[in-house]
């Protein structure tokens, strides 16, 4: 009752029994809580499914990542299709103008919580391409939480990644913490997306997030 | 190594023969034989070509003469069905004007060099005129819009320090 | 956005320009962020199941080396290019390495060739394997991809006991090569190729001859011989074709004219033969293994650097070649001083090898200075990318993947 | 007579054991069914492991070999932002995967798990047929959901599969029936009784087994006819735009669709509870058949599992192609051996 009228002069005339965003919003608070919060944070560790997302030649590492010989999926993590059912992006080395644009979107496209993993000295500040004039950094395209320096890191150097990814949500239960916040504090350090996609030529918006 | 200078001597002789009075220089690059021709003989060029046996475009390399003004186009055509001319790379070059960069394409008379010129399109700002269907293919529109492999546009140069200015990156938009 | 931009002769970009679509078909976009395209885009016109336009829509891996090559030495332009396809790498770096061999004028000696031939065939059979790997998973065939990339391990480790590296080797040099084989080397290659025979033929049991793996692949993306021609195929896709071209065969480089080897040629040209293609091509490339691994046994270590630059090598380099200290593979390579200050005589230079997915191609114009006044690179997958465009409409979505996999496609490559 | 035990008598047979409610959720209902899929899965994805020289998931519980790997996967779905995009038709987007759960489990209240007349959820008399044709339903909210979601990849594979569910209908169907023509009667508890001595119908009619198994593994999309949602084109297919908890209730209903047709092929084909002899008793009678049920209808899903190491997948036109001109004249093959063996009174 108390926030129904929100201003807008659309909403006027319809009857509003309860903030549903509100009340959502504290009952998220309450569960994170507790014993729930600890699960979300254990499962989200065990259970790092990155997406396929090529962005450049590190792929082949990633490839022997989850090969047999260096096997991520001992881990509980496994390359998924769609961006809808994983919570984690692996930026694989040079992220380019014209890819920067596909990186946000499949971001966009995945839900809360997520992580981002950069791989390759490209991903940290352009590697051997710094002056290249078509790359961007990826993290000016989305947040990153690990990185992983090497050109090509080597495929223990992935699975390292995996680990210290299990070690923060473990220890520090980031999991947990965004699916309260549902945002990210260091989401403000990146190129909105109008100047990711711009070059594209179409009114971009995939905002598709229902809260 | 002799016998391979006396071929390549005799493929010059034969490639004389086939473009006649189009040839304006023919010389012997390393690796390949370099022949000029003049633009608006290209296609006629091209044509004979293709009939003595030369079936696909390996490369269309655009070279930028800053100084001189004007492009050098080159070809480099081979045989994959003849055995023979398949030893050799021909270098099918033409010179055009730096300032209004046009070209006809081959790309109906070797479709291989459909994408490449493509390629040279956008990366040079060269048109090609007839070509089916000259689009960007590599960059966005803005990089295009740049001509980046221009002598005139200039990267960073390489240094041993690298200078990193994080509050610049954030401050500049990238496109 | 766009408006404020001097596009100038710019107008559209594949998948942005609105076109008008018949009544019954609608478009697909495979990619760049989609399970069944890596790093591009392909635009599918589709019609009921039928793709009726099929449009590449490439570059999203384009990190401009052309134009950095321009502005960097000419040593560090080998890193630099071999960044196209790390897993390919000494394949992908040789031919701009023969073509500034060829403007200074010096020619390696016998040993760094046959180095060079062994870590090209070395790199050549990862390669296959990874493209395999991919082709498998593309069918559903997960456990090809295992096997393929298990298999891979093998041969990167052969490639990193003799380079150091396991996937970017920076191996060929000016002049010859970075470093010679450690001493227990030929026995590993030996077990390696062994082991390698004996799983090709399960590969052969699992997918090739596999009933259901069979009928997704042949008469798939049937690639006539005139066809592979007029388009400027490259590589086991060619041969595939019917078309007799391979470059170790046509203009032998290296060593490749003194090991005896094959070509396998195939004349369907469906997806199938392409896939048996690269079989019998990893069945060739460790016969040329073994033959490259015996020769380099029966000569005595000699120096793997052309005269001009072994001249200038660290003294380590020279007492290890004289005897003095053990050769263990373990100390730190130098590079030879010279190649800082390097600077090419001017001249155009072309050279071409059979990288794994085919014909590589430089074109290097030097103007006497100390960085390449131009460098043009065109790789296979480059060429090969516009098979798409003619191949694919005709065919079911479905068979979107078994042509796509089967051409072995890696676009960092074309995209430089 | 205290209180407490009457209590204690009323949860136990009159709500743990009460057919419909015991068969729907417990076993072989929405628990036994999610325990399959736990197994299942990590059976799964061990074996391909096992085939492809890996581990497999293992660092979560490594003494048990990662055994719980299901429980992470599903606590981070059933815990994840549920997006649900601007373009969607909410209602039929929201509902159908929750229906489709429902419906795909609706098939184990037809089917009696033991020959003790107190314990049929329905009368059997007509019970293989009801099964049957429950089971039909839920690939309908698969076209629903794909269509609901408004994604070209989600349409496509939702045409996928309403093309492959009327092919495998047919075929499913009159599999079952030719053990029909058999015993002449749709009654399962008599198909079961008649199987007791060991003359088991998937030994008497394999071809029929076979007809089955395959239109179960179509149904299902199980390799190698993993089409509808066949990731290298349709990245997930139907399922493409569902997140958290709802991609999970679509996963689930995958495999719990795997799961019935799993224990209707163990009742018609593998001799049901068959070397034992129920009982009247709750334990004796209801629990231990029912046990030995889902213990070989487990078996039959582990062997649909382990056969995606071993094959890719078809063409969607291959895979119609199979069942309009091979399986449907061996299905008729089947129905006429059935005959013939009942004819010549060799059951």
């Amino acid at each position: 009752m108390s926030k129904s009228e929100k201003g807008n002069g659309e909403e006027k005339g319809k009857v509003y029994l309860a903030d549903l965003d509100t009340v959502a919003e504290e009952a998220k608070q309450m569960l994170m809580k507790g014993t729930i919060g600890k699960m979300v944070d254990w499962a989200n560790a065990f259970s790092l499914w990155p997406v396929h997302l090529m962005t450049s030649c590190c792929g082949c590492e990633i490839g022997a990542a989850w090969g047999p010989r260096f096997d991520n999926e001992r881990y509980g993590s496994l390359p998924w299709v769609s961006p809808r059912q994983t919570n984690l992006i692996i930026v694989e080395g040079t992220v380019t103008k014209k890819m920067a644009c596909s990186v946000r979107i499949t971001w966009d496209q995945m839900p809360y919580p997520k992580f981002a993993v950069a791989m390759g000295a490209c991903s940290l500040d352009g590697g051997i391409f710094y002056n290249s004039y078509n790359i961007v950094r990826p993290w000016q395209v989305i947040p990153i939480d690990v990185y992983i320096p090497g050109c090509p890191p080597r495929p223990e150097a992935v699975s390292r990644a995996i680990i210290e990814l299990q070690k923060l949500l473990r220890n520090k239960s980031i999991a947990s913490k965004w699916i309260t916040e549902s945002k990210r504090e260091d989401m403000k350090n990146i190129i909105p997306k109008e100047d990711l996609c711009g070059w594209r030529g179409e009114k971009v918006d995939l905002h598709t997030r229902f809260t | 190594m002799v016998g391979g200078e006396k071929k390549l001597i005799s493929i010059q002789d034969s490639l004389k023969n086939v473009l006649k009075d189009n040839i304006i220089s023919i010389e012997q690059a390393k690796g390949y034989i370099d022949v000029l021709v003049p633009t608006d003989k290209l296609v006629d060029s091209a044509k004979k070509l293709k009939e003595f046996g030369f079936d696909h475009v390996k490369s269309v390399t655009a070279v930028d003469y800053i100084a001189k003004k004007q492009f050098k186009i080159t070809y480099h055509i081979s045989s994959y069905l003849n055995e023979e001319l398949s030893k050799y790379i021909i270098g099918l070059s033409t010179i055009i004007n730096r300032d209004d960069p046009h070209l006809p394409s081959l790309s109906k008379i070797w479709v291989s060099a459909e994408f490449q010129e493509r390629e040279v399109y956008e990366f040079f700002g060269i048109i090609f005129d007839d070509h089916p269907d000259l689009r960007l293919l590599l960059l966005t529109p803005v990089v295009a819009a740049l001509k980046p492999l221009r002598k005139d546009f200039v990267v960073k140069e390489e240094s041993d320090n690298i200078e990193v200015d994080y509050a610049a990156y954030n401050a500049t938009k990238w496109w | 956005m766009a408006s404020n931009i001097s596009s100038g002769s710019v107008p559209h970009l594949p998948g942005m320009e609105v076109t008008e679509l018949s009544k019954n078909t609608y478009e697909v976009y495979i990619g760049p962020a989609h399970p069944g395209s890596g790093h591009m885009r392909i635009i599918v016109e589709v019609d009921g199941d039928v793709m009726v336009r099929v449009d590449p829509d490439i570059g999203f891996v384009h990190r401009t080396m052309e134009k950095l090559a321009e502005g960097r030495d000419w040593i560090k332009n080998i890193p630099l290019f071999e960044r196209m396809a790390i897993l390919d790498a000494c394949n992908i770096t040789l031919p701009y390495v023969e073509a500034v061999e060829r403007l200074l004028g010096t020619e390696p000696p016998d040993r760094a060739r046959y180095l060079r031939t062994l870590l090209c065939e070395i790199n050549r059979i990862a390669s296959h394997l990874y493209g395999m790997g991919i082709f498998g998973v593309f069918l559903g065939h997960s456990t090809l991809y295992m096997w393929a990339f298990g298999d891979r391990e093998v041969f990167i480790d052969l490639a990193e006991q003799m380079t150091g590296a396991r996937l970017t080797h920076s191996y060929p040099v000016f002049g010859g090569v970075r470093r010679d084989i450690p001493d227990d080397f030929p026995e590993n290659a030996r077990k390696a190729t062994k082991y390698m025979r004996n799983r090709l033929n399960e590969y052969a049991k699992i997918f090739l001859n596999n009933p259901n793996i069979r009928s997704r692949l042949e008469n798939v993306g049937i690639m006539s011989k005139n066809l592979a021609t007029e388009l400027g195929i490259v590589g086991p896709n060619l041969r595939a074709s019917g078309v007799r071209y391979d470059v170790r065969l046509n203009e032998p480089y290296e060593a490749y004219g003194d090991v005896e080897f094959e070509i396998p040629v195939f004349e369907e040209g469906d997806s199938l033969a392409r896939a048996w293609a690269r079989v019998e091509e990893i069945r060739q490339s460790l016969n040329i293994i073994e033959q490259a691994v015996d020769w380099l046994e029966k000569h005595p270590r000699e120096n793997f650097m052309h005269e001009k630059f072994w001249k200038t090598a660290p003294k380590l380099y020279k007492d290890v070649f004289s005897g003095q200290i053990d050769y263990a593979g373990k100390y730190r390579v130098k590079l030879m001083p010279l190649f800082a200050s390097l600077k090419v005589p001017p001249g155009k230079a072309f050279a071409r090898v059979e990288a794994g997915r085919g014909e590589m191609v430089y074109y290097v114009e030097s103007d006497g200075e100390d960085v390449p006044y131009r460098v043009r690179v065109v790789s296979p997958s480059f060429r090969n990318v516009i098979a798409f465009k003619y191949l694919m409409p005709g065919h079911r979505l479905m068979d979107l993947p078994a042509i796509y996999g089967s051409f072995d496609y890696f676009p960092p490559e074309w995209d430089r | 007579m205290n209180v407490w035990y009457l209590i204690y008598r009323v949860i136990i047979d009159d709500i743990i054991f009460y057919p419909p409610i015991y068969q729907f959720l417990i076993i072989p209902g929405l628990i036994a069914a999610l325990i399959v899929a736990l197994i299942i899965i990590w059976f799964e994805r061990k074996a391909a492991a096992f085939v492809q020289m890996r581990y497999g998931p293992r660092e979560i519980a490594p003494k048990i070999g990662g055994a719980i790997q299901l429980v992470a996967d599903l606590t981070r779905y059933a815990l994840q932002e549920i997006i649900i995009p601007e373009t969607v038709d909410v209602l039929p987007y929201l509902l159908s995967p929750i229906i489709m759960i429902i419906l795909a489990l609706l098939p184990l209240e037809a089917v009696p798990i033991t020959s003790i007349r107190t314990y049929y959820p329905i009368p059997p008399d007509y019970s293989l047929l009801i099964a049957v044709a429950l089971s039909t339903l839920s690939p309908l909210f698969i076209i629903i959901m794909s269509w609901a979601s408004n994604n070209k990849f989600a349409v496509v594979g939702g045409v996928r599969e309403s093309f492959i569910i009327t092919a495998y209908e047919l075929i499913a169907v009159l599999g079952f029936l030719s053990v029909a023509a058999m015993t002449q009667s749709f009654n399962l508890v008599q198909i079961v009784n008649l199987q007791m001595s060991g003359k088991w119908f998937g030994l008497l009619n394999p071809i029929a087994l076979l007809v089955v198994f395959i239109a179960v593994l179509m149904s299902t999309s199980g390799f190698p006819f993993e089409i509808p949602d066949s990731e290298s084109e349709l990245v997930a297919g139907p399922y493409t735009e569902y997140t958290g908890l709802l991609y999970g209730l679509n996963m689930g209903g995958a495999y719990i669709k795997r799961w019935v047709f799993s224990i209707l092929i163990t009742i018609v084909f593998l001799g049901g509870w068959a070397p034992y002899r129920p009982t009247p008793g709750i334990i004796t009678g209801y629990f231990i058949p029912s046990l030995i049920i889902s213990i070989k209808a487990l078996i039959v899903m582990a062997i649909m599992s382990f056969l995606r190491s071993v094959y890719g997948r078809y063409r969607v036109d291959q895979a119609l192609g199979i069942a309009w001109e091979i399986l449907i004249p061996l299905t008729l093959v089947a129905f006429g051996l059935g005959l013939a063996e009942a004819y010549f009174g060799i059951i």
